[in-house]
Parts: structure tokens; sequence; C-alpha cells
């Protein structure tokens, strides 16, 4: 019970910044836009977050901060996509370069560190939030460790995260919002003959983009960890992409996708070195291996033909 | 002047690549005499760096890591009247080379016994950045060490990745670090490089000690980081700098272990409330062991096993 | 937005004039294409206005500038009496001018209720709206008789029923003027005349309509006046009672066109293409065809008639080997083809059969291609030794195609896409013809082309039959089923509900056919289609 | 607006580079450095000379490779990022060739290191090929899935079962110097020392294979079919499982050229992690160059140039780290990829007036007529 509460937090933890991102994408993807840039932004406001946190010494500036660094991240591709009408996906594996040489080159020049940011210590990070009763029900059998163990003790960006996919479907389904922004990913033209401005939708979602995988790469440099080091986005915004796809753009499948992926890497972490029953000891690369495997089998067993909002990596263009 | 080409994790690294730049810099703050640097983008550009170096006339060289090794060959005979330094391999067949390896089993051994007198759980835990032999070596010293003090210690092992990029995930070190704790690890050492930093942090928040590595890291976290294995990467530069200065360079191969003050646990203000006068009397009486050969130390790396 | 505010709220008629529209002078320029040049038009409120013209003529560019899509080059727009400038199509809106275009502007995974509103939401939370909207479309029902499933998706709908939505979308914001963009293009006789009692009463309850088409006996039968355009300029206007369909074509094309169709009695040898109890699912399952057989013999044109939606598309895939039979056999020219593979439609073409398919773009071109790279699809494999292409004889076989069937510009290396609709359904027949299939099967031969091409598909698929192929057509278009096929069988729910002499057969009896009707039965539910 | 050829091949893509070159200069400026001088160095130390040069095309070699790889895929309507673990795996084909053949001269044994580099890489291409094809499975997100578990594999095949025990790094034991793909500097003397090698010529020639590969080869053409219209490919008789499953082995086959260049060449052993983001490189060099080899080749010229250049500038300049060269490279793609649109309407806009002061406009004249 025990291990599995404590495989069940570290999902927890980890899935933070995927679901973060991957809700990231799924804005601008409904809206149209492919962000292959993602992990370029979570590396940019993990950045941004922890040099401005390290020199304020105020996490919630350098929160700040770290969406600022995406929303530039986030014009850049707009005007690359939007207005120019050019690749997506190449504008978004610039922004990936740009964001891997831009934070190190900077880092080394502020900081003269290698491009990693001083420890964070105080204020200028956030710390797990201890949920109301969370001491006194700690010792009640099953209830305790959930409650205690499992749900409370995690920072506000990780409640933030979680709270974000449910209000991502309410904003998707229910809102005038939210049926633009299917549309206009759907259809552009439908839009536009309504119409209403297919560009300023499509800024809008990159912008709300930007503010959730903000938040993401501030989790990972003020959160999970206490300060910034280079690449240490190291790959999340391309599994936050896969988790996308897999969740076919739907908020709740995304939620599942991402702790799939979480709690795929905590079994990870947590089964290497143990002898498996009738297959004895396994190399420590197989177990690492193992979530991107399962993933790729349920993939292509389950899962099936994922199809993307029609207009997605599609300039739109009036004139043939 | 005399240069230094940093291997793949870079000058800031926290360890390794820091240390031989830390003792670059002791060197020129001392001496006032500038030297050259860079940082590599990949394998190709070893060769090409020792070589443009050389052809500029920088001197000595010095190749901090066991991956320069090949590029090194091809290279030195070119340029018989330049002297390099290699760490981490050894070179002995060429002339101008001076090759000096660490017994970093020797050191972790150290740190392992500490972590086994230190640990209230009778679980420690050990985090490599990925599986790899040097790693490994660092590893198997830290058990044979803590088996030493306590047969029955319990030391968990897990990896952080699969590549050097796992250097550079703290995030991913943070993870792995809680992840044993959650285990009942109540002492970890990492061989993470950058990456270690979470790993220390994540100690530290939960309130467990942390074992640092290479360069002395027990300020990162002041009360909280048990001890460093010293890796004295350091001393190897400064030292080759100054031999070249004073004229005393030599090509030979320098085994630095225990002995030879290359390899060590570190011992600070900061880490001074953490260790009793026994552990401090267990340690020197291990040092003094190593040191006559009364213990014998298993290198993973002789045969890419280990026996606890 | 820094619309002018007169555009936002909609000025009222001004008193002393009758016209809903004015257009003067209108350019309008993609590129080297001048679509639109000095373009003049006046519509008189309360009418219905027909506008004709061959395909690439400039009518759907003109009407989209009306409607704010496009920007005019130079001209002015004045409605009910007041110049305005138009910038966007929310500006075309609150004028109240809609639109239905050509291509329906749709969210396909969107339901008809979250297509009406799009875009005409009253507040920052759907649900008031969508009560609304459900409201509103249930008056409009009640009132035009436009019933649409509110909740389905668009997806799932006939292209009839999309129209409808797209009408409703029109009328939903409070359209006085509604343009449609050759509404009838996909519609069945039965929904178009339906589609058509509509226009009449929005006419009648004081609204403009403007309608473009290119089936002149629509613009006989409903409209008030018509206007013909020809490669961009207004050629003439004129009021329709005044008129006749002959001067209308010859407007239009510049020359004398044969609006019927001339053949001989046909002379049927050898069964080519038999078919014999046929059993097609869709992607989903269901069974679209539920045992179909059929023959078609050499030197006879077999029509298939039917309302869409009927599993035509699906015997035509089936047929062309792009979908698997359930059950049941094809064979062609005696060879047993029933499809088995991905890549049957080459075993097909081996094996004598050719197919337009209905859908040019979806289907039969890759629009991103050259022409010349069009005129082999499907072909290539005879082009070149082994694992090579032969370039050069591809475009001797484009240039061949041009010339055979006048496809302009005469030009293979010009990207597909930049042909018009007339032209690229011509690069799909010669591709196809010239193969001398013995079996060929057409889809939709004619949709959405003008008048002079149609007299000239229509007169190289007699040709093929006189030449002794086999040939199977499927059309929605009634008119065209019988002008061409030697015998005609209905198609109703996946079954053939009978069949029919289309010398003698009368367009009632047909219709109650293709409603499902069969032969001596009494019709009950011939609404069944709507 | 149709712009003459030239304009859109040649003009506008060098203003673009000269675009990012100056907002790269203005970066160069801020932390004090002479951009101009930047410049001329990276400049010199990608064909000033003989070594540089010669590193130079070494890295236009991987690029071509990688690129293309996308490219080929991406005719087909698929976007392969999965190039880096495909090179990786490679790698793997090329050492076990190499060392089983071990002292077999060159010219007999590289034939069979390409094919064992094209084989291993291509079937790891082919996984997420037959998973689209069969499965539906989305290639893009089965590659990135792909390129870690590569990284897993590799890890531990070279460091458990590769590495010889008297090796400290983590890497293969050595290849046959009769055996190891030749360097250019055999027979060109002013590439001493260099790493490029016969590859850079295969490289050359997979350039001109893949042009004729898309446009003179029936499966070329199928290819193009489908990547511009599945159904469409359907319709004409080919079959879309089969055109991916074979497009994304030979796109994986191409990117295992990059293990000939550097494990049986500029390395001689499989180094743990060599691969290094040339896979990743290639997307970029592929959309840069429009997918077409010319496009392609110049690209990763370019590219080449950056790299080399790049370490030459982290030499003379010690302000401009190696991070720097990677900005640069971003800012690069970013102007000459993505935002390529930004100079045409001005460009365009010229090209008009000129014309229109050189010829009366032609509808004008229409109309007088
Ligand atoms: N987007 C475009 N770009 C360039 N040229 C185009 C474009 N669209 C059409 N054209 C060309 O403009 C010309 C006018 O096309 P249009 O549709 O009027 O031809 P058409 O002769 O009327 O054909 P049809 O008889 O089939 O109706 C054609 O030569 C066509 O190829
Ligand atoms: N968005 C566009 N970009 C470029 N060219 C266009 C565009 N729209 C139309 N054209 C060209 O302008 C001309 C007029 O096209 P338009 O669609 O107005 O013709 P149409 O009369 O509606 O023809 P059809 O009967 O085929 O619908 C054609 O040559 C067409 O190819
Ligand atoms: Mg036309
Ligand atoms: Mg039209």
């Amino acid at each position: 019970m025990e291990d599995i509460i404590s495989i069940l937090i570290t999902t927890v933890r980890v899935s933070t910044p995927l679901i973060l991102a991957c809700l990231a994408g799924l804005y601008s993807e409904r809206a149209g836009i492919v962000d292959i840039g993602l992990e370029g932004k979570l590396l940019g406001s993990a950045f941004g977050a922890a040099v401005v946190a390290s020199v304020t010494g105020n996490v919630w500036l350098g929160l700040l901060a770290g969406i600022g660094v995406s929303l530039m991240f986030s014009a850049v591709h707009g005007l690359a996509s939007i207005n120019f009408r050019g690749n997506q996906i190449i504008s978004g594996v610039a922004l990936n370069f740009l964001a891997s040489g831009l934070t190190v080159f900077l880092g080394a020049a502020w900081f003269g560190r290698g491009g990693n940011t001083p420890a964070l210590s105080g204020g200028a990070r956030f710390y797990g939030i201890e949920l109301p009763f969370a001491g006194e029900l700690a010792g009640v059998p099953i209830l305790g460790p959930i409650y205690s163990g499992l749900l409370s003790g995690h920072t506000i960006l990780t409640y933030l995260a979680f709270l974000a996919v449910p209000l991502t479907a309410w904003v998707l389904w229910r809102t005038r919002f939210g049926l633009r922004l299917r549309a206009v990913g759907e259809n552009p033209k439908a839009l536009d003959t309504a119409g209403m401005s297919v560009t300023v939708l499509r800024y809008k979602a990159l912008a709300i983009t930007a503010v959730l995988v903000g938040m993401g790469g501030a989790y990972l440099s003020t959160a999970q960890a206490a300060s910034f080091s280079r690449e240490m986005s190291s790959g999340r915004g391309y599994i936050a992409l896969a988790a996308l796809i897999f969740a076919k753009w739907k908020p709740y499948p995304a939620l599942g996708a991402c702790l799939l992926f979480g709690f795929l890497e905590a079994m990870q972490y947590r089964l290497q070195g143990v002898d498996l029953p009738l297959i004895g000891p396994v190399p420590t690369q197989a177990m690492q291996a193992l979530p991107y495997i399962l993933t790729i089998l349920l993939l292509a067993g389950f899962v099936g033909r994922a199809i993307a909002p029609k207009a997605s990596g599609q300039p739109y263009v009036k004139e043939r | 002047d005399p240069a230094l080409v940093y291997d793949g994790g870079g000058k800031f690294d926290a360890s390794f690549n820091e240390a031989a730049y830390n003792g670059a810099e002791l060197f020129k703050t001392e001496t006032g005499q500038d030297y050259q640097d860079l940082e590599i983008t990949g394998d190709a550009q070893r060769e090409q760096a020792i070589r443009q170096f050389a052809a500029r006339g920088n001197n000595p060289i010095v190749l901090p890591g066991f991956s320069w090794e090949t590029a090194l060959r091809a290279v030195a005979p070119d340029f018989p009247d330049t002297s390099f330094l290699i760490i981490d391999t050894v070179v002995d067949d060429i002339e101008n080379v001076r090759s000096v390896v660490f017994k970093e089993h020797e050191g972790s051994y150290l740190v392992g016994a500490l972590a086994a007198m230190a640990t209230e759980s009778g679980t420690i835990g050990f985090i490599p950045a990925f599986d790899f032999s040097l790693l490994q070596a660092f590893g198997c010293g830290y058990k044979q060490g803590a088996a030493y003090v306590n047969p029955d210690i319990e030391v968990i092992e897990t990896a952080i990745g699969t590549g050097f990029d796992a250097f550079n995930n703290p995030g991913g070190g943070t993870e792995v670090a809680r992840s044993q704790i959650d285990r009942g690890a109540d002492v970890i050492y990492h061989a993470a490089g950058g990456a270690g930093v979470g790993v220390l942090q994540a100690a530290a928040d939960a309130g467990v000690l942390g074992i640092g590595v290479d360069s002395n890291q027990n300020h990162l976290h002041p009360g909280q980081v048990l001890t460093s294995m010293l890796k004295r990467v350091d001393v190897a530069v400064y030292n080759a700098f100054e031999d070249f200065a004073n004229d005393e360079w030599t090509n030979d191969v320098q085994v630095l272990g225990l002995a030879e003050d290359g390899v060590g646990a570190a011992f600070d203000d900061n880490n001074a409330d953490l260790i009793t006068d026994e552990m401090r009397a267990t340690v020197d009486d291990i040092t003094a062991k190593i040191i006559s050969g009364e213990i014998v130390v298993h290198d993973y790396r002789e045969d890419e096993s280990c026996p606890v | 937005m820094d619309t002018h505010t007169e555009n936002v709220q909609r000025p009222a008629p001004a008193a002393e004039t009758s016209l809903a529209i004015e257009l003067k002078k209108i350019n309008k320029s993609f590129g080297p294409v001048h679509a639109n040049r000095d373009i003049d038009l006046a519509v008189t409120r309360g009418t219905v206005h027909g506008i004709v013209g061959e395909n690439g003529a400039g009518k759907s560019t003109l009407m989209s500038i009306l409607y704010g899509f496009y920007h005019a080059d130079s001209g002015e727009i004045v409605v009910n009496g007041r110049p305005v400038i138009i910038h966007n199509s929310s500006d075309a809106l609150a004028l109240g001018i809609g639109m239905v275009h050509q291509h329906f502007m749709l969210v396909d995974n969107f339901t008809v209720i979250e297509n009406v509103i799009l875009g005409a939401e009253d507040s920052a939370l759907l649900r008031p709206s969508v009560e609304k909207a459900r409201r509103e479309l249930q008056r409009l029902a009640d009132d035009y008789g436009l019933n649409v499933p509110v909740d389905a998706l668009v997806q799932d709908l006939s292209v009839g029923q999309q129209q409808r939505v797209e009408i409703l979308k029109a009328l939903y914001r409070g359209a006085d003027i509604l343009i449609l963009d050759e509404p009838t293009g996909v519609l069945t006789p039965a929904e178009a005349d339906h589609l058509f009692k509509v226009l009449k009463t929005l006419r009648d309850e004081g609204k403009t309509i403007i309608l473009i088409t290119h089936k002149l006996r629509e613009i006989m039968a409903i409209t008030d006046t018509v206007s013909v355009m020809r490669q961009g300029q207004m050629v003439e206007s004129l009021v329709t009672s005044e008129t006749n369909p002959e001067q209308l074509a010859e407007l239009m094309v510049g020359r004398r066109v044969l609006l019927r169709v001339h053949k001989e009695e046909a002379r049927p040898g050898d069964v080519l293409l038999d078919v014999n109890d046929l059993v097609v699912t869709d992607d989903a399952g269901t069974e679209r065809l539920k045992g179909v057989s059929l023959k078609v013999r050499a030197g006879e044109i077999l029509g298939v008639a039917g309302v869409a939606g009927n599993g035509q598309s699906e015997l035509l895939e089936c047929l062309a080997g792009m979908r698997a039979a359930r059950s049941g056999t094809i064979s062609v020219n005696g060879h047993d083809v029933t499809a088995v593979n991905e890549d049957s439609a080459a075993m097909l073409r081996r094996n004598g059969l050719a197919h337009v398919p209905e859908d040019r773009i979806r289907m039969g071109l890759v629009t991103n291609f050259f022409e010349w790279e069009n005129a082999i699809l499907g072909y290539h494999e005879n082009y070149g030794n082994g694992l090579m292409l032969d370039v050069k004889a591809a475009r001797a076989e484009a240039q061949r195609h041009i010339e055979k069937f006048d496809i302009r510009p005469a030009n293979a290396d010009l990207k597909t896409a930049n042909f018009s609709g007339g032209n690229q359904q011509k690069i799909v027949l010669a591709r196809e013809m010239e193969r001398d299939p013995d079996v060929l099967i057409v889809g939709q031969p004619t949709r959405g082309v003008d008048i002079g091409a149609i007299e000239f598909i229509h007169n190289q698929i007699i040709k093929m039959r006189d030449a002794g192929k086999a040939i199977l057509l499927v059309s929605v278009e009634l008119d065209e089923i019988r002008s061409l096929s030697d015998r005609i069988v209905v198609l109703f729910d996946g079954q053939i509900v009978g069949e029919a002499d289309p010398a003698t057969a009368d367009e009632g009896a047909l219709g109650l056919l293709m409603a499902g009707v069969r032969a001596g039965e009494k019709a009950n539910s011939t609404e069944s289609s709507q | 607006m149709p712009l003459p050829r030239w304009v859109d091949i040649i003009l506008l893509p060098v203003l673009n580079v000269t675009l990012a070159f100056i907002i790269g200069g203005i970066v160069v400026l801020i932390v004090g450095e002479n951009p101009i001088e930047a410049v001329r160095i990276m400049l010199y130390g990608a064909f000033g000379y003989g070594y540089g040069f010669g590193f130079t095309l070494y890295y236009t070699t991987n690029f071509i490779f990688a690129g293309l790889a996308v490219a080929v895929a991406f005719h087909g309507g698929l976007f392969n990022i999965g190039g880096e673990g495909q090179a990786y795996v490679g790698g793997l084909g090329a050492i076990l060739v190499a060392l089983a053949v071990g002292g077999l001269h060159w010219a007999f044994a590289l034939p069979l290191i390409m094919i064992a580099s094209a084989f291993f890489a291509g079937a790891w291409a082919f996984i997420p090929g037959y998973l689209q094809a069969k499965r539906g499975s989305h290639v893009v997100i089965t590659t990135i899935m792909m390129n870690f578990i590569a990284t897993s594999m590799m890890s531990y095949i070279i460091s458990r079962i590769l590495k010889p025990e008297n090796i400290n790094s983590d890497e293969s034991a050595r290849i046959a110097d009769v055996t190891r793909v030749p360097f250019l500097s055999e027979w060109i003397p002013l590439l001493r020392n260099t790493p490029v090698n016969i590859s850079f010529i295969l490289a050359i020639l997979a350039l001109v294979g893949v042009y004729v590969l898309i446009w003179h080869t029936k499966f070329g053409y199928a290819l193009r079919t489908m990547g511009h219209n599945g159904t469409a490919a359907r319709y004409a008789g080919m079959s879309n499982a089969k055109l991916i499953m074979a497009t994304m082995a030979i796109s994986g086959a191409l990117v295992g050229m990059v293990a000939v260049n550097d494990t049986a060449g500029a390395h001689g052993r499989l180094i743990l992690g060599y691969v290094a983001g040339t896979g990743f490189v290639g997307i970029a060099v592929a959309f840069m160059g429009k997918a077409h080899p010319i496009g392609v080749g110049l690209s990763a010229l370019l590219f080449g140039v950056l790299y080399q250049g790049g370490q030459e500038l982290a030499f003379t300049m010690p302000a401009i780290t190696r991070e720097m060269i990677v900005t640069i490279q971003a800012l690069v793609i970013l102007f000459t990829g993505a935002m390529s649109n930004m100079l045409r309407r001005p460009v365009e806009f010229a090209f008009l007036a000129a014309r229109h002061r050189q010829e009366p406009d032609p509808v004008a004249q229409e109309k007088g007529a």
C-alpha cells in the first residue's frame, strides 16, 4: 500500500509539467497551430522563472517571468505561422533551438555558472502545501495515506495543473470562446465567413498556451528543482505532445495520458534493479525504456487512429 | 598559455569539469598567468580542439575525461613539443602525455562507510546519472564501504537517465531521490553531475542527507549534505600547469588514490555537526587500512562487476 | 476594430430606391487572374436575381466581395441606397447580407446548433445561446419547412441537409439579402424543388435573393431577373420572362450551345460488367449496399439514379476497387475482379476498367500536381521501364489530352489547382477515356461544371458508348441520367428498387422509385428523403 | 504574384539568412564583440583553410543524410522525428559489420557497412511505419518514443556488450584501419587530419539519388501522390500501407548513413550517444531546404558552416560560447524557414513596381485595344 502510494505521489509530481504542457498544446492545436516548440517554451520559461526568482527572491515574480518568456515565444510563433503563414513545424523547431541556445548563453553571461542559475531558497521557490487536517488524518488507515500523502503536500502549481483540466474542458465545450476555438482549428473559413477574425482567435489561443506552458516551465525550475540548469526540460515537451495526440486532443484523456506517462516513469524508477518474478534481474536500461515501449503498445493496440483538428498545421490563406 | 578543454558536460557541471576549471582558476589567480579554455559540442570536435590548441602553441594542454583518449592518440604524436595531460584514463605509450587517474572507488568507499554510519533506517541510496562503468565504479566502492560498516545495509541504486543528457536533468534527479526517500533511504550519494544538484536538493527538502561528488558540495545545503566524495581534478590540473611553468613536467602515469590525497571525503564547517567523532575515527581507520593495503577496494572497471 | 459605425447599424432602406444591392465598377484580381472587371450589378428588393456564367467567370468572387470575404481592388458597393464599405463578413452580416457558399462553410464535427450560433452567440457562455437557437430554429423550421436534426453532427447529414444548415445560419442572423452560390449543384431534384419553395416564400416576405447556378432550367423557373457573366465581365442583365435558355447559353459561352444530347439507338453487345449480389459496408460498418446485381453490356450506358446517400458512393468505390465487398462478385470482361486489397484499383485498371470519380478534388486529382502528373494518375506504371518514370512520355500523354479535350489553359506544367473546375473535370475524363477501357464507370460527371463543358462531356460519353464500351453512369441529376442512359436502374437504401426505360419513364414515376416506392406499390412515404 | 524563379530560390533565402545574421549580430554586439569580425572569423573558420573546410564538409555530410531522411518522408506526408534514434541504431549495424569483417579492405567492407547501417536504421524506422500503416499509430509519437527506446537500448548494448574491457569510455572496439571508411585526406592533402571521408561523396550521390527517386521513379510518383492526397493514391491503385512502410524504411536508411560517416568513418568506433542532435538538425535542414535535394544540400552546407565556423568563433572569441552558435542557428531556421514570407511581400512589391515601370499595365493595354 505504502509502495503504491509512493509511486502515485511520484506520478503526480512527474505528471505536473506534462499536464501543463499538454493542455497548453491542446489550446494551440485546437486552434489549428501545431506547437512542436512546447519543449523550447518549457525550457525558456523554466529559465525566466529561475532567473527572476533568484534575482528578486520572489517566486511569484519568477512565475510571471516564466509566463512572460513563453508569451514572447508564442508571439514569435504566431508571427511566423499566423501572419507570415510560415511552416509551423519549422517555427517550433527554431524556438526549441533558440531556447536551448539563449538560456545557457544568457545564463552564463549573467551568473557565470555555465547557464545554471544559483540555487533558489526561501521565498524564491514553491513549496508543498499542506491541505487542512493533513497532519491529523495522516494516521488514519487508507484515508490517511491517500489524503495526507497523495493529495496533500504538492505545490500550488500542481493543484493548478489538475484544476486546469476541468477548466479546459469547461472552456472548450461550454463557452463561446471554446466553440470558436474548436471551429478555427477545424475550419477557419467557417469562422471567417461568420464574421470573426481567425488571426485574433489564434493569437488568443497561443497566449493561453503560453500561460500554461509557462507555469509548466516555472514548475521545473522553481518547484520540482530549485534552480535552472541547461536543457532541464529534457524532452518533456515532446512527451506532452505525444500525450496530446494520444489523448486525441481532449482534456480529460490528456490528463489520463500524462498521468500514464508519469506513472510509467515512477514505476521505472521503482523497478530499477528489482528482480522481476520469473524473469530475474532486468537491465536498468530495459526498465527505463519500458514507459516508451508500453506507450507504443497501447497506442498500437487500443488507441487507434488519431485524427487531428483538420486545419492544424495549415496556415489560413484566403486566396489559393 | 596553457589550455584546458572540457569534456561533454561543459565547464559548469558543478562537479567534474568544474573541478578542472577551479584548478585552472586557482593557478590563474595565484600566478597571474592566463590560460585558454573551450567547451566542445560533439565528439568530432575533440581532435579538432586539441589540434587547434596545439597548432597555436598552447602548452600544456589539459584534457579532463577519458573520452579524450582517441583524439589525444591521434594528435599528440604530431606535436611532440607539446605536453598533454589526460585525466581518468591511461595513455602511457606516447612520449609527451601525462596521465592522471583516480581511485574513485576508494573515495566512494569512505563515503559509503559514512553513509552506513549515518543512516537510521538502514537503507541508503546511490544515484548515478546513468548506467555507465565509471559511475558504477563510484557505486561499487560506496556499497563496499557501506557493507564494511554494516553488512546488512540495504543500498538502493536508481539511474536517472540513459545517456549523457541525464547529467543535465536535475528534475529527474529530484524525482529519483524522492522515490528513494519514499522507499526509506535517508542518505543518498549521487554521481550525476548537474542532475546531482536536484538530488541534494530533494534530500535537503525531505530532511535526509545527501552526499556530494567530485567537488566539495557540502556548502550547497549546510547541515544536509553528509559529506562529498572529493576527486581532486582541480589539483591534477593545477599541478600540471604549475609543473609546466616550473619546468618540472613529467610524462608519467599518476594514480591518485587515498594515499595520494587524490580522493577523499570532505569535512568542513558545513558538515561538522553531522560527523560524530566516532564516524571520523572510523573513516581515519579505514583510510589507514586502505593505504596500508589491509583493505582492498574492488574497482568495478577491472571486471565490470561488483562483489557486493 | 475600426469599422465605420454606420456599417454596424443596419441602415434603414432609403425610401427613394427600390434597389437592395448596387455594385459599381467592381474590380478584383488574384495575381494574374482578373476575376472581376468593372462589374455593375443592380438587384431590386424583394426579387430573385439569377447569375449565370461559365466556370471561372467570376461569379463566386463577385458575391464573396459583396459578402466581405474578399476585398475589391476598386469599385463601390451600395446597399439599400447607401454606399457602404464592407471590411469583413461581420460587416456584411450587420448589413443584413447572408451567403450560402458554393463550398459549405460548416464545421463538420460540430452539431447543427453549434454551427448556427458560431459567431452569433449572445454571451460568453454557450447555454443561453443554444437554448435561444433551438427555439429560433424551431420557428424557422415551422415557417419555411427547413427541418434539420439540430443536435446531429453536420458530418452525419446529407448534403441537402447541410445546405439547409447554411441557409438557417443566414436566416438566424437576420439576413434580408440572401446569396446562394450554386445551391443545387449537390441536391436531388426533390431537394431542389423544396429549396425553391423556400426561396419563393422568402422572396414573398420581401427578402432579396441572389442565386448563382449553372442550370438554366432553374433560372427560368425561379428568378425574376438574370445577369450573365463571362470571363470576369458582366455581359448582360435581363428580365427572365423576356429571355430563354438558348439565349442565355449563347451569352454565357459566346457561341450556340446544344442543350439536348443527340444519340443513336444503342446496340448492346456482350456483358462486360457483371455485378452479382454485392453487399458493401461503409467505414462505420453499416451496410450500404444490400445485395445489388446489375449487368452492363458493351455499347450501352446504364444509368444509376437515386437520391444521394443511398449507396451510390459505395457502389462506385467498390466497383473501382477502393472498398472491399462484404460478399458478392464483380466481373469485368469475364475476369473476377472482386476487390480485395488496398491496391485493387490498379488491378481493375489492368483488367480494362476506368473510373471517373464522383469527387474529383478528393479522389480523382492531386491538386498540387502539375497537369501532366495528373494525366497519368493511376496509370503511372505504364510510363517508363522498370523502376523509372518516363517523364517525357507522360508529358506527351498530357499534351494529347489537352489537345483532344481542349483543356485550357493548354499548359501541362501548370498546377492542377489553378485550372477551373470544368477543366479539372476534363483532365480526369481525358485520362480515363483515353485509356480505351472496356468498362467505364462515371460518377457525377458534370458536377459544378458549366453548360459549355457539360455539352462536351456528354458528347464524349456518348462517343465512348458508340465505340462499344460498357458505361455505368451514376448521377443525382435526373436530367443527365435520362438524357444519357439507355437503361436506368434506381438505387434506394442500398438496393435496386426498379428499372426504367429512359425513353418512356416519366419523371414522376422515377421520383417515386427514388423515394423507395417500388413499382406497383402505393406511395406512402415520399417524404422520407427529406 | 509569381516571382522569377531565381528570386524564390536564391534572393529570398540569401536575404533571410542575412537578416538572421543581423539579429545574431546584435546579440554578438550585446556581449561586446564585433559582429563583422565574428562573421569574418566564422567564414574563415568554415572555408578559409583546409582544416576548417574539411570539418565543414564533414558536418555537411551528416546533415545531408539527416535532412534527406526527413525530406523523403515529408514527400510521403510523413513526419519522421526519429532520425536521431534511427541513426543511433544504424551505428550498431555499422559497427557489427565493420568489426565482423575486421581487416577486410574498405573497398569491400564499405558496401557491407552501408547495407548494415541502412538496414538497422531502416528497420528502426520501419517499426513506426508499420504501426502507422497497420494500426494507425501516429508516426510523430511513435518516432519520438523510438528515440527514447533507442537511447536505452544502445546504452545497454554499448556499455554492456560492445565495450571491450581495456577501454574506459563507453564505446566499442576500434575498427581496423584498412576497414574503416577512408578519409578524403588520403587523396586530398589539404584536408589532412579532418574527419571528412568517402561518406561525403556518398552524401552527394544521395542528393542526386533522392532527386531521381522523388521525381523520376514510379515509386517517387506514388510517394508524392500519397503525400498530397492519400485518397487519390488509393484511387490510383497505390497501397498507402505499403508506401508508408517503404517510405519510412527508406527515410531511416538514409539517416542510417550518418553511421557510415561517423561510426565507420570519423570515429572509427561506436561511441555512446554519438548522434548528438544530428537527427534533429535534419528536421531543420529538410524544411529549410523545402524538402528539395538542392535545398537540402544548401541548407546542410549552411549548417555545416555554422557548426564549423561557430567552433572557430568560440576559439577566437571566448565571449562567444557554443550556445551563441546554437542561437544563431535558431535565428537562421526561424528566418529562412518559418518567416520566409516576411520579406516576400516587400520583394514582390519591389518587383511589381520595377515591372510597372518597364512595361505598361497589361490590363490597361487590353482595354485600350
Ligand atoms: N489561382 C490561380 N492562379 C493562377 N491561375 C489561375 C488560378 N485560377 C485560375 N487560373 C487560370 O485562370 C484562367 C481562367 O480560369 P477559368 O476558370 O475562367 O477558365 P475557363 O476557360 O472558364 O474554364 P471552363 O471552361 O472549364 O469553365 C484559367 O486559365 C486558369 O487556369
Ligand atoms: N482565392 C482565389 N485565389 C486565386 N484565384 C482565384 C481565387 N478565387 C477565384 N480565383 C480565380 O478567379 C476566377 C473566378 O473564379 P470564381 O470562383 O469567381 O468563378 P465562378 O464564376 O464562381 O466559377 P464556378 O462556376 O466554377 O464556380 C477563376 O479564374 C478562379 O480560378
Ligand atoms: Mg471555367
Ligand atoms: Mg463559383
